[in-house]
């Protein structure tokens, strides 16, 4: 059965990329032809995403959460405002709310309707985010959905799940880690995953940096 | 499970489309995969109830893109397969690569129309007593197992009337796992097509379905 | 929306092709191995082809029109009624039988396979076991009806069954009007597939 | 509607699968099928919920198999011929075909970069004070409407608290059928898991949803 499934899934992604590739293709052509799009545009929003909007952005708000006190409440009674002190928001990105993990409370984002996702402070969302699988899962066992990201919380923990049904965007804001204290904002940035802005993830350990 | 397979209430498929002059099977692989699947039941050792399961038990998008008898030969397939009754180097190839196990009864054709004449009586004696009677008011539970059920997604939690009390019948949730017949009390029970739908619902359409006793709570 | 269906047909075609052959093997696997026996594959599709179908539900119609004893016998326990005219046996081991009258029409539908009263009926055809038919029998009945061509009077109560169990439910259609006295066969002649299961009405004389 | 995208409880979807080193786009492309969507939701021809309710109309055996921008492209194609910006010609063909008007002003990269910069709020003066409070039981109602709705199936009938009132925001439901932004307060509304999955789901797991006025009753 398994193996199946992946024939079929080689399959299908195969003949689809270059039927999509021809189809996107197509479209773009007539949209500029007839004059509705600038082709620059385009370039723009690719090169935006691709290099310059990502979780870098989460994880300075997360780092900041972690080393200043008033940041830190201000984060939590209005996200959008905090976020955009640091120069973010916009689109996906204008209605944000950041959540706190605690180790009595872990919150875990999902969007079971399409693919809502807190673009302004995490980028494009990854594959799995938008996958069935993940958006089938996460409400009914998110246990089970962290086991698959190799997470196992105590048992007697609350796993909040959010749906993101509206316009509101969810940011996790993982725990800090033991033993950095004292360390700068750059540096305990580099410990804040994609992962655990989701709430798929914990921040890494000091160890863990190389 | 809640799978392809549930598709009461659904959205989006399109109107209903009869085919004029329909033929009993559409090609005669169909012909064929038809009569392997009730031919293998026996020899195969699962009952209708695995059947099912094996059938819905797959990606939504992979059940939904199938047609109707490719997803009885994909379930025949992958039950013959967990049995160790067929591999799949077998099928590429076409032909018996391994030693047979050994089988229960092969179906003769002298036996056929014997067995299907005789079919599968599911109703078993039982000496306990049904809980609810006609006319009682009854909650279909909200279950969500990821096994086989016969509770559709659209009646969970909603509420409707006891109409006929038919018997005990084998569960098939237990019997798709091979957990035994477990018969429970089955009954008919009717909702009211706003209780099921809100304000979406016909005034003047009611939906009855069979449900088992562990389904049901009183309301 | 056109060219959306056109694609579907056409990958449908192919993968057919593709499992054409994977049956063809597995049939030679399952015969070589001697699980199976071939003729007794042909005899199954013979019958199912051939020997059971509608027309075996339209002389039980016929007979409850005819016989007035009879029908009550039908409604009250059908697979003994039905078995009297010698149909029985798989998939019609608890037949339920279902009057329709001018107050109410009764339809049946298997939202989770495809459940259908084969000793009566035979086999299903590709519409009854269809993503539309089974999403949308339950939520929106009169919008199938109206796929069928049938419209039904606003306050007829419309009843759908969804065979979720083991019971297999048989739909008696209202007899025509200007049938009075006819016999049972040309009485069966009226009887159509769909008014068994309720999508339909009988035949008009 | 009750489409295939309303996936929140489904089973059979099998693990999730995260990517090592994931990039952006994993073809070129899809970085264009985004940057096509993004520009003409610039252009304005159409609005969000408009565009995600032509995505979810997908027949589901069609939505379950397409690639995520897969998706993408396929429902820009659809609504492109709605609006009448292209036509099955021109889309076949991969170029306009005239004789055809020319847009009086293409959407440029600086429109583009202040809508990443700016995006668009959705909070809109409240026509009427809230209903609800921090702390009231609420029941998401039982609805099955064929048209757009972001109330996902597996809350329906569900009792829940409401946490927060998030604001008043655009109704999706109306805006996605043109008819107007009709904005309504927004809560944000906890369940508890084993009200919406049954008694042997795990009792730590809370599910918020946001759920706009209409969707939700006193229970």
């Amino acid at each position: 059965m398994a193996h199946d499934h992946h024939h079929d899934h080689d399959h299908e992604h195969g003949s689809e990329l270059s039927d999509m590739q021809l189809r996107t293709r197509a479209l773009e052509t007539i949209l500029i032809e007839k004059g509705y799009i600038d082709p620059a545009a385009i370039d723009e929003l690719i090169e935006t995403y691709e290099k310059k909007i990502g979780p870098r952005n989460g994880a300075q708000v997360v780092a900041k959460s972690w080393v200043d006190p008033q940041f830190r409440k201000w984060l939590f009674e209005d996200g959008t405002a905090a976020i955009g002190s640091l120069g973010f928001g916009g689109r996906s990105g204008n209605h944000l709310v950041a959540l706190e993990n605690t180790p009595s409370v872990h919150n875990m984002v999902v969007c079971t309707l399409c693919s809502c996702y807190p673009w302004a402070v995490l980028g494009l969302p990854p594959l799995w985010y938008k996958s069935a699988p993940y958006r089938s899962r996460t409400v009914a066992d998110p246990r089970g959905v962290l086991a698959d990201f190799g997470i196992a919380l105590p048992k007697d923990t609350e796993i909040r799940v959010w749906d993101s049904t509206a316009e509101l965007r969810y940011l996790v804001v993982p725990m800090r880690p033991a033993g950095t204290e004292g360390w700068s904002e750059e540096k305990l940035a580099e410990l804040v995953t994609r992962d655990s802005m989701i709430g798929t993830g914990v921040a890494k350990s000091p160890k863990e940096l190389t | 499970m809640n799978g392809g397979q549930d598709l009461g209430g659904m959205h989006g498929f399109g109107p209903v489309e009869p085919e004029p002059n329909e033929p009993v099977f559409h090609a005669e692989w169909e012909k064929r995969a038809f009569a392997l699947t009730l031919a293998m039941a026996r020899p195969g050792g699962w009952n209708i109830d695995m059947g099912r399961f094996a059938r819905e038990n797959r990606p939504a998008g992979e059940y939904l893109a199938m047609s109707y008898y490719q997803v009885w030969f994909a379930a025949l397939e992958s039950m013959m397969k967990e049995r160790d009754l067929v591999a799949e180097d077998e099928i590429a190839a076409g032909h018996s690569l391994h030693t047979p196990k050994k089988v229960e009864r092969v179906l003769s054709p002298a036996d056929v129309l014997k067995v299907l004449h005789r079919g599968g009586p599911t109703e078993r004696e039982t000496n306990t007593k049904p809980a609810f009677k006609p006319g009682d008011r009854v909650r279909a539970k909200t279950i969500n197992p990821p096994t086989h059920t016969r509770l559709p997604r659209y009646v969970r939690g909603r509420i409707g009337e006891i109409e006929r009390v038919i018997g005990c019948h084998v569960f098939p949730d237990t019997n798709s796992l091979g957990a035994g017949e477990n018969p429970q009390w089955l009954y008919t029970v009717r909702f009211d097509g706003r209780e099921l739908w809100g304000p979406q619902g016909d005034p003047t359409a009611t939906v009855s379905v069979d449900a088992w006793e562990p389904y049901l709570v009183p309301a | 929306m056109s060219d959306h269906h056109d694609h579907h047909h056409d990958h449908d075609h192919s993968e057919l092709s593709e499992t054409q052959l994977r049956v063809r093997a597995l049939e030679t696997v399952l015969t070589e191995k001697g699980y199976v026996d071939p003729a007794a594959l042909d005899l199954l599709i013979e019958t199912y082809e051939t020997k059971v179908g509608p027309r075996n539900g339209a002389r039980v119609v016929a007979r409850a029109w005819a016989d007035a004893d009879y029908r009550a016998r039908l409604l009250k326990d059908a697979t003994p009624a039905i078995a009297e005219l010698g149909y029985a046996g798989r998939q019609g081991e608890h037949i339920v039988a279902l009057e329709n009258t001018a107050a109410q029409h009764n339809m049946v539908v298997c939202t989770l396979c495809s459940c259908y009263p084969w000793p009566v009926l035979g086999l299903p055809p590709v519409w009854y076991k269809s993503a539309p038919y089974r999403s949308r029998a339950v939520s929106d009945p009169r919008g199938v009806l109206k796929d069928f061509g049938v419209t039904l009077p606003n306050d007829t109560k419309i009843r759908v069954w969804d065979s979720t169990a083991e019971i297999r439910y048989l739909v008696i259609p209202m007899r025509p009007k200007g049938t009075e006295g006819w016999s049972e066969d040309k009485l069966a002649a009226l009887v159509t597939r769909d008014s068994m299961i309720g999508t339909g009405l009988a035949k008009q004389p | 509607m009750n489409g295939a995208a309303d996936m929140g409880g489904m089973h059979g979807f099998g693990p999730v699968v995260p990517e090592d080193n994931e990039p952006v786009f994993h073809a070129g492309w899809e970085g264009h099928s985004f940057a096509l969507n993004m520009a003409t939701g610039v252009a304005g021809v159409w609005n969000l919920d408009a565009f995600r309710f032509k995505r979810e109309s997908l027949p589901p055996a069609e939505y379950l198999n397409l690639s995520y921008y897969g998706l993408w492209t396929r429902t820009l194609e659809l609504m492109m011929l709605e609006y009448g910006m292209a036509t099955p010609a021109e889309i076949a063909a991969g170029h306009a075909i005239a004789p055809f008007e020319k847009a009086p002003q293409p959407v440029t990269a600086a429109q583009c970069a202040n809508m990443v910069r700016c995006g668009s709020p959705y909070n809109r003066p409240a026509p009427a004070p809230a209903l609800f409070k921090v702390g009231d039981k609420v029941r998401a109602k039982n609805m099955h409407p064929t048209y757009h709705t972001r109330l996902p199936r597996y809350a329906r009938g569900h009792i829940g608290e409401v946490v927060r009132i998030v604001g008043c925001h655009v109704f999706p439901d109306s805006n996605s059928q043109n008819l107007g932004e009709d904005p309504h307060w927004l809560y944000t509304v906890r369940f508890d898991g084993r009200d919406l999955w049954g008694e042997g789901s795990d009792p730590t797991v809370r599910v918020c949803i946001e759920a706009w006025e209409p969707y939700l009753e006193t229970p």
